[in-house]
């Protein structure tokens, strides 16, 4: 097996599944009911994707592996997913703003991964395309509605902006198994979209009359090599605490 | 025409089975009635997220996180249709909502009651999902013709919930015996909450007499109940487990199962709030309610910005 | 091993342990570095006076048991801690209120556990009294302190009052592990202690110029018996984690 | 005594290893360089609480939980200690944990670091309490009364600090291969960010000169960083662990280990408020700070009534 394949489709599962997770924490708790409904629904799309990362890689290593084994017996150091998408909820400008930098990335990836090498990552990237075309949508429609509501909605923009903007760089710096998904041709070097993802954000922001973050801050990484922040290891407590307890049990 | 021509035409449609809608003339008592049962029935979809959102983050397998959070959705979902059928009666949202803050709208006692284990995700589904279905299938025909859309609509998504709430415990049933022993505490705790779902006996139930000839109600709390107990009885075989009351056997005069006394004392002391997650639940939907204000704000400020806009151009270019 | 009285320690072992993890939440987050202190204090407190009672509960039970075995291993459904202990920190009205009723409830009984005929219960209790004897001055002078402080510390209790009171009654009202415990004399009858207990928070609501809960309130309980709240699942979660994920470690 | 006079009093008191009290006269860059450095170390045991007391919850036995507890609360104590030694300088509680807030007084950068696993608990009182004690060893001869005194209390705790958190090593070192895993990969995160904690190279030390001449400081940076190098490369050898240097190894000439060369970049980086935890360790001090502030005046409102009613009661009786 490929282990930088492998590798690389957990880093692509662990980012859906932590992101699908936090989103999932709204449920029953949305600010109005259409919203709760929608954010839920970017949860179970990206849960969806998630799924089918595992399920490949789990093919891929043997071993007995699934799914679930993947997602609930790994241990935090073993977690591949940028720093962003593990970050707390926050206020709904904060879960908004989070899903707008993940999606707007996630869009230019799946993109390219659609005539990656690997059918079957490219498969999986052209059926998660058309939900995260969507996502793209309605989180920025959200910036825009945000950053040119209220004055408490465009301060909450900005703190949000000031909080998540470090953590927006790690998706550009490629982890190793990222420069051989480029190289070897069955993914994506992530260093080639930072300008058009740039380009995106700009665009949105500006029609949210938002100013865009500083571009020269510090950019925190090491998720995608397993070094996370505080947060993550309070996320597999919960979710992994049934599989931890009751061993081997089927669910 | 008169008040009493309008009755008259309202109660022949009634009996022909002719739904009545929105624009028809109605009795005040019958909107009445009905606003406060659809809302009541909206505000346990919106409840109802909370016992079962209780899990999903804890969902012991991808596949039974990605039903349980479908699931949840689902019940939003209902909630957002039911508030609109309230609307057709005349009442806002917000009115609706704001009612079932200050406690003055009720919901489902059922949903206060705590999830304690993952095996509850099972249990509800199957009983709790199980007795609405009893009531809901029968709202279906229901005399007021958005309710019984919307009851259309409902009905098909919770029997697929009830399914999946039973295959959760099929499965903890064919698993270890810890997963039997969660399986079997869970239909323990549910069991009599879900009987008492169906409401209040014939005889001590107050709204039901004229419900029934309005046609908005078509069968009673007890029928449906009996019709709930005969199904589950069965049911609970094929997991190997009990139902936790010793009286309930087959009687073949009645062809019905016989069961025992509910505990009416706990009913009654749930449905005035005193449930062990009564306070918790309204807490966290005024709470979520409160902390996403600004959030409809800004979204009502930008929507009327947009409009000024679209108005000027729409001047500027004529 | 007579069992009830193995029920019995994992009762006073569990309501302490479950109190002291619910406390040690404000280390570091207190709101004078003084009561940060105290408040971590008497979550050390009583999480030596749950450890004396899981080791001789081990003790008792043989089959390889041990203090954290009994406190790591057993799930949601086997805890038999009173729901007062498990309800959130809320504020720290909710918290110093907790306390109160909590240590209130224990200094009148370790008083009579002292005079038990099991004397390692009795050791037990003798040692901890000291203790519990602190936290009730401790916790009776923040009660007094916020009930007669500002208008806001004021609201702020009787907020946490009408919180936490229905989970009062639980105290007094005998588990079968209780009632063998008074008859065969290894621990106390819990009923016989309502009305001091009361006269004691009568007393120092009345000194703290705060209103009395509705005494007809109604109670809540379960918790002694093993039914929950849904708090208390999140605790387990966190706390077992480790254990749960590496099974059969030395730590 | 004239200026010239004070000061010529004061150096000879440092020369002569006599310590200056709070009411002595003492030169204002002295006194200026004191609170900074001592705030800074109160600051550092306050948000020094904040990585450890992450784990608090999640400890993996009793006996540890009761240990780490038991720590974490002790920093709270040091903050105490030296809180108070600032004010002996003049410098109130709330003008220096306000200076913490606003960004304008640092705390020590280690702890802007997360901790990721147990075993961190383990490489944070090795190496992290092994190295605040090299300097608070020295500090116990410092020149400042309060500051020395508050040092040789505060050593005391932080010596069996060390052994604590070695023993959490040893554990782990002689458990299961994951523990072993875990032992290792907390030595390699906190190694680096270890060795930065005693400073600049005395080459691009700026405040170090001054503070050696008041014997503030009694050792450089550089002498401190050797010594540790020197005990901790031994005592990992005890764990059968390894420090993550290659160029580590023992120079029998100097009698000293030579080591790889430290990431300053990092180290400024992180001094900036760049590290992986600053922006919480600042937001979780202020948030304790803010959501305490209604404690705080109804504690002096309370204070004050009870000051109003002695008086009151005092002058009745008179």
């Amino acid at each position: 097996m490929n282990n930088q394949l492998f590798n690389y489709l957990l880093h692509l599962a662990d980012n859906t599944l932590i992101l699908s997770h936090r989103n999932s924490e709204w449920c029953g708790h949305g600010p109005v009911l259409e919203q709760d409904i929608a954010i839920t629904n970017i949860s179970l799309d990206l849960l969806g994707q998630a799924r089918n990362f595992y399920q490949y890689a789990a093919m891929l290593t043997g071993n007995n592996a699934t799914e679930d084994s993947l997602a609930y017996l790994r241990t935090e150091r073993e977690f591949k997913n940028l720093l962003l998408v593990e970050q707390p909820n926050g206020d709904w400008a904060a879960t908004i703003l989070r899903q707008f930098f993940f999606s707007t990335y996630q869009e230019l990836l799946y993109k390219q991964l659609i005539q990656c090498n690997d059918a079957q990552v490219a498969a999986i990237a052209e059926k998660g395309l058309k939900e995260v075309t969507y996502h793209v949508r309605w989180s920025s429609e959200w910036v825009i509605r945000l950053g040119d509501g209220t004055e408490e909605s465009r301060d909450r923009m900005m703190v949000a902006a000031d909080e998540l903007w470090r953590f927006t760089g790690e998706m550009f710096i490629p982890a190793d198994y990222e420069k051989e998904a480029g190289i070897s041709g069955f993914g994506v070097n992530v260093e080639s979209m930072q300008q058009d993802w740039l380009k995106k954000v700009e665009a949105i922001f500006e029609e949210a009359t938002l100013p865009m973050p500083g571009a020269a801050g510090y950019m925190q990484r090491g998720g995608k090599e397993g070094t996370h922040t505080e947060h993550l290891g309070y996320i597999l407590a919960a979710m992994q605490y049934l599989q931890r307890t009751y061993p081997g049990c089927e669910w | 025409m008169q008040i009493h021509d309008l009755e008259q035409h309202f109660l022949s449609k009634i009996a022909e089975e002719i739904k009545i809608e929105p624009r028809d003339w109605m009795p005040d008592a019958y909107r009445k009635t009905l606003v406060r049962q659809i809302s009541q029935h909206a505000h346990s979809e919106i409840v109802g997220m909370l016992p079962e959102g209780n899990w999903i983050t804890r969902a012991p397998s991808l596949k039974r996180k990605a039903i349980l959070i479908a699931k949840v959705q689902d019940e939003a979902g209902h909630g957002l249709y039911l508030y609109a059928a309230t609307e057709t009666l005349g009442t806002s949202r917000e009115e609706t909502i704001n009612d079932l803050h200050t406690g003055k709208a009720k919901y489902s006692s059922i949903f206060n009651y705590p999830t304690l284990t993952w095996a509850d995700m099972g249990a509800i589904g199957w009983l709790v999902d199980g007795a609405a279905i009893m009531n809901q299938v029968m709202l279906c025909r229901t005399s007021y013709g958005p309710y019984a859309r919307a009851m259309v609509r409902i009905c098909k998504e919770e029997s697929f919930h009830q399914r999946q709430g039973f295959d959760i415990l099929l499965s903890l049933s064919k698993g270890s015996p810890e997963q039997r022993a969660m399986c079997q505490d869970a239909i323990n705790r549910w069991w009599w909450p879900s009987l008492m779902m169906f409401g209040p006996k014939d005889s001590d139930s107050t709204h039901s007499d004229q419900s029934m000839k309005w046609k908005i109600k078509r069968m009673s709390n007890d029928e449906l109940r009996q019709r709930f107990i005969d199904m589950i009885a069965e049911q609970v075989k094929v997991l190997g487990m009990t139902l936790p009351d010793p009286d309930l056997k087959w009687n073949s005069e009645r062809k019905h199962y016989d069961f025992g006394e509910i505990n009416w004392n706990e009913f009654w002391n749930v449905v005035k709030g005193n449930g062990p997650c009564n306070k918790q639940r309204i807490a966290a939907r005024k709470k979520a309610w409160d902390e996403g204000a600004w959030v409809r704000e800004a979204a009502a400020a930008y929507a009327a910005k947009r409009k000024r806009n679209t108005q000027s151009s729409t001047l500027e270019a004529a």
